[in-house]
């Protein structure tokens, strides 16, 4: 890469089936443009993300991983998002209490008539990661 | 050879071998309680007990890349050697018990085969040593098992502190070679020098220690104990954690896996790291049946290969009394308790 | 396991992903996977060659999975898994990598775009290549319905199924069955009475062989799910056996308590022993176990002397029936916003302002007044009466946000009704606007003002009040003239907004379906799947749904009743075969994912989990959870999340 | 502090009964001052029995030790087994019990209170002694004194104190069959989650710094992992075999392992090991510090589970081995748990 290519931050996004993946299909068919640095894995729910993951996918080099779910609620499984939002609450701050940049996790409810809204919390999670550069701290030296 | 140096030089000497030897000169510091070998910066004082950890992993470190491999479609693989980068390391302050650990090293990585990765970095590594002549700690058994306090063997040097010099004694070309780098620094032997260093070792050798009570007969011993139900019951505390083994100076069992390091294409090292005959999956086979089952098993096994196969396949205790597995131990699994209750047990 | 043979096939559609991903580029990349066998790249995948190609590669190739680079899996997910099928090979072996509307449709930079549908593709990729050839899960189905809630919307969806063959169990809280419907004097546009339409229904519902009418019952917990589920319905004592009672009334001679009648809200009052109204089905009495003095021939015992059929029976007890049915139908419609929230119009305590359903049972025949216009106060006719519409509804800082939509209609109706009965009266109507599309609506407003004279005045009510002389004086602004406007009127309707009853919010705890932000019932697609809540099996209608009058209340519970018969229409269902799976050696049987399960679908047999893949819905929750990773969800396992997080990371 | 004839006295008078199969407890070391875990199972053994602030050890391992040995006996215990237990180690069986792995009935739990003391930490008796081992210490009141090659020293007992038992909230086990020592609940040494609040008061970038070295120490010995009653799994999800076959194990399963983690002690595999298990952890660790204890080169891990554990308990208003009829904290939710985080 050379030094005129800015750093792009790559992120991972786990968007679930209902209501984040179907948010981000909207933005779609609304053609809402938004950075390309966040590639989707769709899961069935935000629930069935592993804390596992999110290291995973930090320890394979992420700048970024996102979950985004239902609304508090408007779950497909009822109740999937409420777990995750325990769960993932613990990752994000053991992550910060070894000294990991907050704003390299982020949660969100993106519901599936949210199109702009995922744009958005993409274009902000760029934003919010460009400033902090390329994550080393967790990624495993891959020589 | 034998010097003396004054203990004011030592860091001299020290600065001396990083500036015309080119050698990384390593000792062991205090850092939050723990003694550990570290790189020096500045000064060096020789005022401790042994280390945590042997310096074993000076030339057998925890992880070694042996070879990078690269898969691309359709074609054979291709694999790149990784060679050990081994810069010269001069490591001061190894206690006696520790040298005679690297000979034992030394006959594992090298009697049979030669094994080119430990070979490259251990003729890069010199051991100054330091004799024991303090108080033993309450786990050192150095001389039931054929050792002393005062060994060289396995050293470059040994050094014995005699109050406000060293008394140095090159044991080896490179120790010689390690010394004349500073040759100003040292002094000529004198006669009193000389009847000091001989007392300090007597004094050393007649300090009392904690005994394997016969160790000669204990590879016969524990032949005959190798059904025993000693083992289990001796074992019950047992953890089954990785104390005992990475701590010890003379523990070499690894492993090799292939640590994959990219998708596209597949791409990744073969890797040789420490293993452990603690861990429950150490002998595990794929069929899922586990020769050594329970801690009993892997107990008489660590026991066993420091007193008996070691013995049978190289004529020597493995063991050399360092007392690491003693003090270390979670949940007090004592190799000396362990060895006499199996004598005593046998008769 | 032998590795994968797996065939991409890039779909340009048309320019719409090729114009910003490099589509060739990407074909010929994924062919570089290790497990990929065949990838091709074509102009519109999802037509007829298109898909006839994918079958024939897969033939050619012996392809054992496919991927699809195209739209959301939302679109062609089914089509291309029925061509994996039709090639011989399992749909769930075929992934939809979606670059289209995550990739293609929303970047611009066809470098940026094309590496991003390259991982995405690699991804869907990887996990493929762990795909399992599964199949769906075969479920034999209860062909029996049960269906929540008596009104309209429940008689409607119960008689329809019911004549399609299918056995009804319709359960309903209160001692009958008509709803809100019954207490309606007249019905717009056509102003027919409500009664006389509705009750041969009732009549009917009661007589069919095909249903059970279950009322004074409550459901109180269901589980199982599509095609199978199990509800334990409470159902209270009514003490009066209704096969023996012959409806004489002498029982309500005798009561000596006297309370409310809720069917005439409170207009009337009842004994504590009672029939809700004539026409009750079932028809039976009645004793209300809160109002009575005891059920105890010491305390009272006076109906149960005076009954001569013996039908009344102080020792019944509450009972619970388990009922095994394949779907159920959620009709719980609406209450109406109370009064007392409304504090700008006194709260419910100003003497003569009613709401829309107390003035309906003044305006009946059957109802407190015998069908005279009586203001409450004083019985006397009111001559002025001012009807204020959007009362509750449209006020986002203070009530409901919502449209109530009925209520435009029903002012207009309530006016004319008023004027049928007062002609020399005066109706006033404030208004914020009128909203009257419908067939027929906008006549039936129309005549309201000039047939009937009503004066429409454009403007909110801010304040009424009870005046000395037993007026209510209401103050409003008519925002067409800008003038401040008083009238004493005699009588005021509030159109009060229709909110979810409040059984509909205990329904929706027990069924565990969700609820939109105003508290109704939540479809699982607000166009497409209207009468679908997310819960499958579980069906909707009427206006525990939304607000909506009564030929849109029975066009939805018509639809619900197809979608029912249509899902029970054969004896087995198919449910997706990606379930939970547990890997039994390394339970522990720790019971986490037993309370993380949403469903119920886990239970510890012998200390190990056990999963009930018809309840499972494969949401992975358990496997989330787990700390063993003993439960996994076939098909996106960890260890396919695992590699697909290391191909959404590749360069 | 309770007399140790108590507890022997107790001990022997259920191995006499015949009420229990054993007893597990505390007996004296073979080498130098610490005690070390035992387990007893004739009446007279009871004698061996000792009780001093070198019985550090959560003896709850012991019964996930029994439990693995009958299991793979395929015996059942026809009686329970005996197990002297400190608050902490209480606590530890509760969660063991909340999570099935054993009946209440298997266990007779005598409960020894701690009353206003606790265990020595190794670590700060290591600083106070600068490295060098005690062979011999006497516990009176509150000085300790210890004999190492250096000669005597004696040091107030709170400086040698381990943080977890200062800290402890709970050092009477509550869930006991026959107790022994006062009650003092709610005693507090230090305020509790002390030595937590002072590291997080550093900011992120020390925070870092600090876990960096620490975590690039760690050589993956695993006795954090072995000595802890909670991970009581026969196989740990960070291994990359598969330990547990059966005849219905697919040769696909055991050749496709994930490998969340590599063998090479890498910093990056030794932190994503770490964090995995303060998340495994989460609602499970009960604070016996035996982890931070076993460490051998001092990574003081239970700062990890303790910032898992005042996380449970002020946003979740969880508990760990409070109850055994409880749900897991990870496996449960309440309608209003925080998600300001959430955007």
């Amino acid at each position: 890469m050379s030094e005129q290519q800015a750093y792009e931050p790559k992120i991972v996004a786990f968007l679930c089936k209902w209501c984040s993946s179907a948010g981000s299909d909207l933005a779609g068919v609304s053609r809402i443009q938004y950075p390309a640095n966040a590639t989707p894995i769709t899961v069935p729910c935000s629930g069935s993300v592993s804390p596992m993951y999110i290291l995973s996918a930090f320890k394979k080099g992420a700048d970024g991983v996102l979950v985004s779910g239902c609304h508090i609620g408007d779950c497909h499984y009822m109740e999937g998002n409420f777990l995750a939002r325990r769960k993932l609450h613990l990752v994000k701050e053991l992550l910060g209490f070894i000294g990991v940049e907050e704003n390299r996790f982020r949660m969100s409810w993106v519901s599936a008539a949210e199109g702009g809204k995922y744009a958005q919390v993409v274009k902000d999670f760029v934003e919010d990661l460009r400033p902090l550069g390329p994550q080393e701290k967790l990624k495993a030296q891959r020589t | 050879m034998e010097k003396t140096l004054d203990k004011a030089r030592l860091n001299d000497w020290v600065a001396a071998l990083g500036k015309t030897g080119n050698w990384e000169v390593h000792a062991p510091a205090l850092e939050d309680g723990v003694w550990t070998y570290q790189p020096v910066e500045s000064e060096v004082s020789l005022d401790h007990p042994n280390t945590k950890q042997p310096p074993k992993g000076f030339a057998f470190p925890q992880k070694e890349i042996f070879f990078s491999f690269e898969q691309i479609k359709g074609e054979p693989a291709r694999l790149t050697e990784v060679k050990p980068q081994a810069p010269q390391c001069a490591v001061f302050g190894v206690r006696p018990c520790d040298g005679r650990g690297t000979v034992r090293m030394d006959r594992v990585f090298t009697d049979h085969v030669a094994d080119p990765y430990y070979n490259a970095r251990r003729k890069n590594v010199a051991y100054v040593g330091l004799a024991c002549n303090v108080t033993p700690a309450p786990t050192c058994f150095c001389k039931s098992v054929g050792g002393s306090p005062v060994s060289s063997e396995g050293l470059d040097i040994l050094l014995t502190d005699l109050g406000d010099k060293y008394f140095a004694q090159a044991v080896t070309k490179t120790g010689e070679a390690l010394m004349a780098a500073a040759d100003k620094l040292f002094a000529k032997v004198s006669p009193a020098d000389k009847k000091s260093v001989d007392k300090a070792h007597a004094d050393a050798l007649a300090q009392p220690q904690r005994a394997v009570k016969d160790a000669a007969g204990a590879p016969a011993k524990l032949k005959a104990a190798f059904d025993s139900p000693l083992w289990e019951e001796m074992a019950r505390a047992c953890i089954g954690c990785g104390i005992c083994t990475f701590l010890c100076p003379t523990c070499h069992c690894f492993d090799i896996n292939d640590e994959v390091t990219g998708s596209t294409p597949l791409k990744g090292n073969r890797v040789r790291t420490w293993d452990n005959c603690q861990f429950p999956d150490f002998t595990m086979h794929s069929s899922g049946h586990n020769p050594r089952e329970n801690t009993g098993a892997r107990l008489r096994q660590r026991v066993s290969h420091k007193f008996r196969y070691f013995h049978e396949n190289f004529g020597m205790l493995q063991c050399t009394g360092c007392g690491r597995c003693v003090s270390e131990c979670p949940v007090g699994i004592d190799i000396v308790a362990v060895v006499n209750k199996v004598a005593e047990h046998v008769g | 396991m032998t590795k994968k043979r797996t065939g991409v096939f890039v779909c340009h559609c048309g320019t719409n992903i090729a114009a910003t991903v490099d589509v060739s580029r990407l074909a010929k990349e994924m062919a570089n996977e290790e497990t990929v066998a065949f990838s091709k790249d074509y102009v519109y995948m999802c037509s007829d060659p298109g898909q006839n190609s994918v079958i024939d590669a897969i033939k050619e190739n012996n392809l054992d999975s496919v991927v699809v680079t195209c739209c959301s899996p939302n679109l062609h997910e089914k089509t291309f898994r029925d061509n994996a099928i039709r090639a011989g090979i399992s749909g769930f072996t075929c992934e939809i990598a979606n670059i289209r509307e995550q990739c293609a449709w929303v970047h611009k930079d066809r470098g940026e775009a094309t590496a991003k549908a390259i991982k995405i593709s690699r991804s869907a990729i990887r996990r493929v290549a762990r795909n399992k050839s599964l199949d769906p899960i075969a479920v034999p189905v209860t062909r029996r319905v049960m269906v929540i809630g008596g009104g309209i919307a429940g008689i409607q969806a119960s008689l329809d199924i019911a004549n399609a063959g299918l056995e009804v169990i319709l359960v309903e809280k209160l001692a009958t069955i008509g709803g809100h419907m019954l207490q309606l004097s007249e019905t717009f546009p056509t102003l027919d009475c409500s009664q006389c339409i509705l009750s041969p229904k009732m009549v009917e519902v009661s007589r069919h062989p095909k249903i059970k009418l279950m009322t004074y019952s409550e459901v109180q917990e269901v589980t199982g799910a599509v095609g199978n589920f199990r509800v334990k319905v409470l159902q209270k004592p009514t003490f009066v056996d209704a096969e023996a009672c012959k409806l004489c009334d002498e029982c309500t001679v005798v009561c000596p308590v006297v309370v409310p009648n809720e069917h005439d809200l409170g207009l009337t009052s009842r004994r504590a022993i009672h029939i809700p109204f004539a026409q009750a089905i079932p028809a039976s009495y009645t004793l209300d176990e809160s109002a009575c003095l005891g059920l105890n021939p010491i305390r009272c015992g006076k109906c149960k002397d005076v009954c001569e059929a013996g039908a009344i029976n102080y020792d019944m007890r509450p009972q619970t029936v388990v009922e095994d049915v394949g779907a159920i139908v959620v009709a719980t419609g609406f209450d109406l916003y109370p009064q007392e929230k409304i504090l700008e119009y006194g709260a419910g305590n100003v003497e003569d302002v009613l709401d829309g359903l107390q003035f309906e049972r003044l305006c009946s025949a059957s109802g407190a007044t015998k069908g005279h216009v009586l203001r409450p106060s004083d019985q006397k006719e009111p001559k002025e009466v001012v009807f204020i519409q959007c009362v509750g509804s449209r006020d986002p800082a203070q009530h409901c946000a919502y449209c109530s939509k009925i209520c435009c209609m029903y002012t207009a109706k309530h006016a004319r009704l008023y004027k049928h009965h007062v002609p020399d009266g005066k109706a006033y109507v404030f208004y914020i606007d009128i909203r009257s599309g419908g067939k027929g609506y906008e006549e039936f407003v129309q005549r309201a003002m000039e047939e009937d004279e009503t004066m429409y005045l454009r403007g909110r009510v801010s304040k009424l009040h009870r005046t000395k002389d037993g007026k209510v004086r209401v103050a409003g602004t008519d925002t067409l003239t800008g003038q401040n406007i008083e009238i004493d009127a005699d009588m005021v309707v509030l159109a009060l907004a229709m909110q979810p009853s409040k059984g509909t919010e205990e329904i929706a705890k027990v069924l565990k379906i969700g609820r939109d932000k105003d508290g109704f019932l939540a479809e699982a697609h607000p166009k497409l799947k209207p009468v679908e809540s997310v819960t499958g099996g579980i069906y909707l209608c009427g206006a525990a749904q939304g607000p909506k009058d009564i030929p849109e209340t029975v066009s939805q519970a018509s639809a619900a009743a197809a979608k029912v018969i249509g899902l029970l229409s054969s004896d087995t269902l198919h449910h997706a075969p990606t379930v939970a799976r547990v890997r039994s050696s390394h339970c522990t049987g720790c019971e986490m994912c037993v309370t993380a399960c949403p469903y119920k679908a886990i239970r510890l047999e012998n200390g190990k989990a056990v999963v009930n893949e018809v309840l499972c819905e494969g949401c992975g929750s358990c496997s989330a959870t787990c700390l063993r990773a003993a439960i996994e969800v076939r098909n996106v396992t960890p260890l396919q999340v695992h590699e697909m997080i290391e191909a959404c990371l590749s360069v | 502090m309770i007399n140790i004839q108590d507890i022997r006295d107790t001990a022997k008078d259920l191995l006499a009964k015949g009420e229990v199969r054993g007893v597990i407890g505390w007996k004296a070391g073979t080498r130098g001052m610490d005690a070390e875990p035992v387990v007893i199972t004739a009446p007279e053994q009871a004698d061996e029995l000792v009780w001093d602030p070198t019985c550090y050890h959560n003896l709850a391992l012991y019964l996930v030790e029994d439990r693995k040995f009958l299991a793979h006996a395929r015996k059942n215990a026809d009686k329970p087994i005996g197990i002297v237990a400190k608050g902490c180690d209480a606590r530890a069986i509760v969660v063991l019990m909340q999570e099935n792995y054993f009946k209440r009935e298997d266990v007779y739990i005598i409960g020894v209170s701690c009353e206003n003391t606790g265990v020595v930490a190794e670590h700060k008796l290591a600083r106070q002694l600068s490295g060098f081992a005690a062979s011999a210490a006497a516990f009176a009141g509150d000085e300790f004194s210890f004999t190492t090659a250096k000669g005597e020293k004696k040091v107030p007992a709170r400086e040698v104190m381990a943080d977890r038992c200062l800290e402890c909230r709970n050092p009477f086990p509550k869930e006991h069959n026959a107790t022994l020592g006062e009650d003092k609940t709610g005693r507090t040494l230090a305020a509790p989650f002390a030595a937590l609040a002072k590291f997080e008061a550093q900011g992120g970038g020390e925070r870092w710094d600090f876990w960096e070295r620490q975590f690039d120490r760690c050589i993956r010995c695993f006795a954090c992992r072995s000595v802890c009653p909670m991970c009581y799994c026969d196989e740990c999800v960070v291994d990359s075999i598969e330990m547990k076959v059966l005849p219905d194990t697919t040769a696909e399963e055991k050749a496709n392992r994930i490998r969340w983690i590599e063998r090479s002690a890498d910093r990056s595999e030794n932190i994503t090991y770490h964090m995995t298990r303060a998340m495994h952890l989460a609602g499970r660790c009960v604070d016996c510090g035996e982890c931070e204890r076993v460490c051998p080169v001092n990574i003081p891990l239970r700062l990890l589970n303790n910032k898992m554990e005042r996380e449970a308990r002020e946003r979740f208003g969880y508990e760990p081995g409070a109850s055994i009829g409880g749900p897991s904290l990870v496996a449960s939710f309440r309608d209003d748990d925080p998600g300001d985080f959430i955007r």
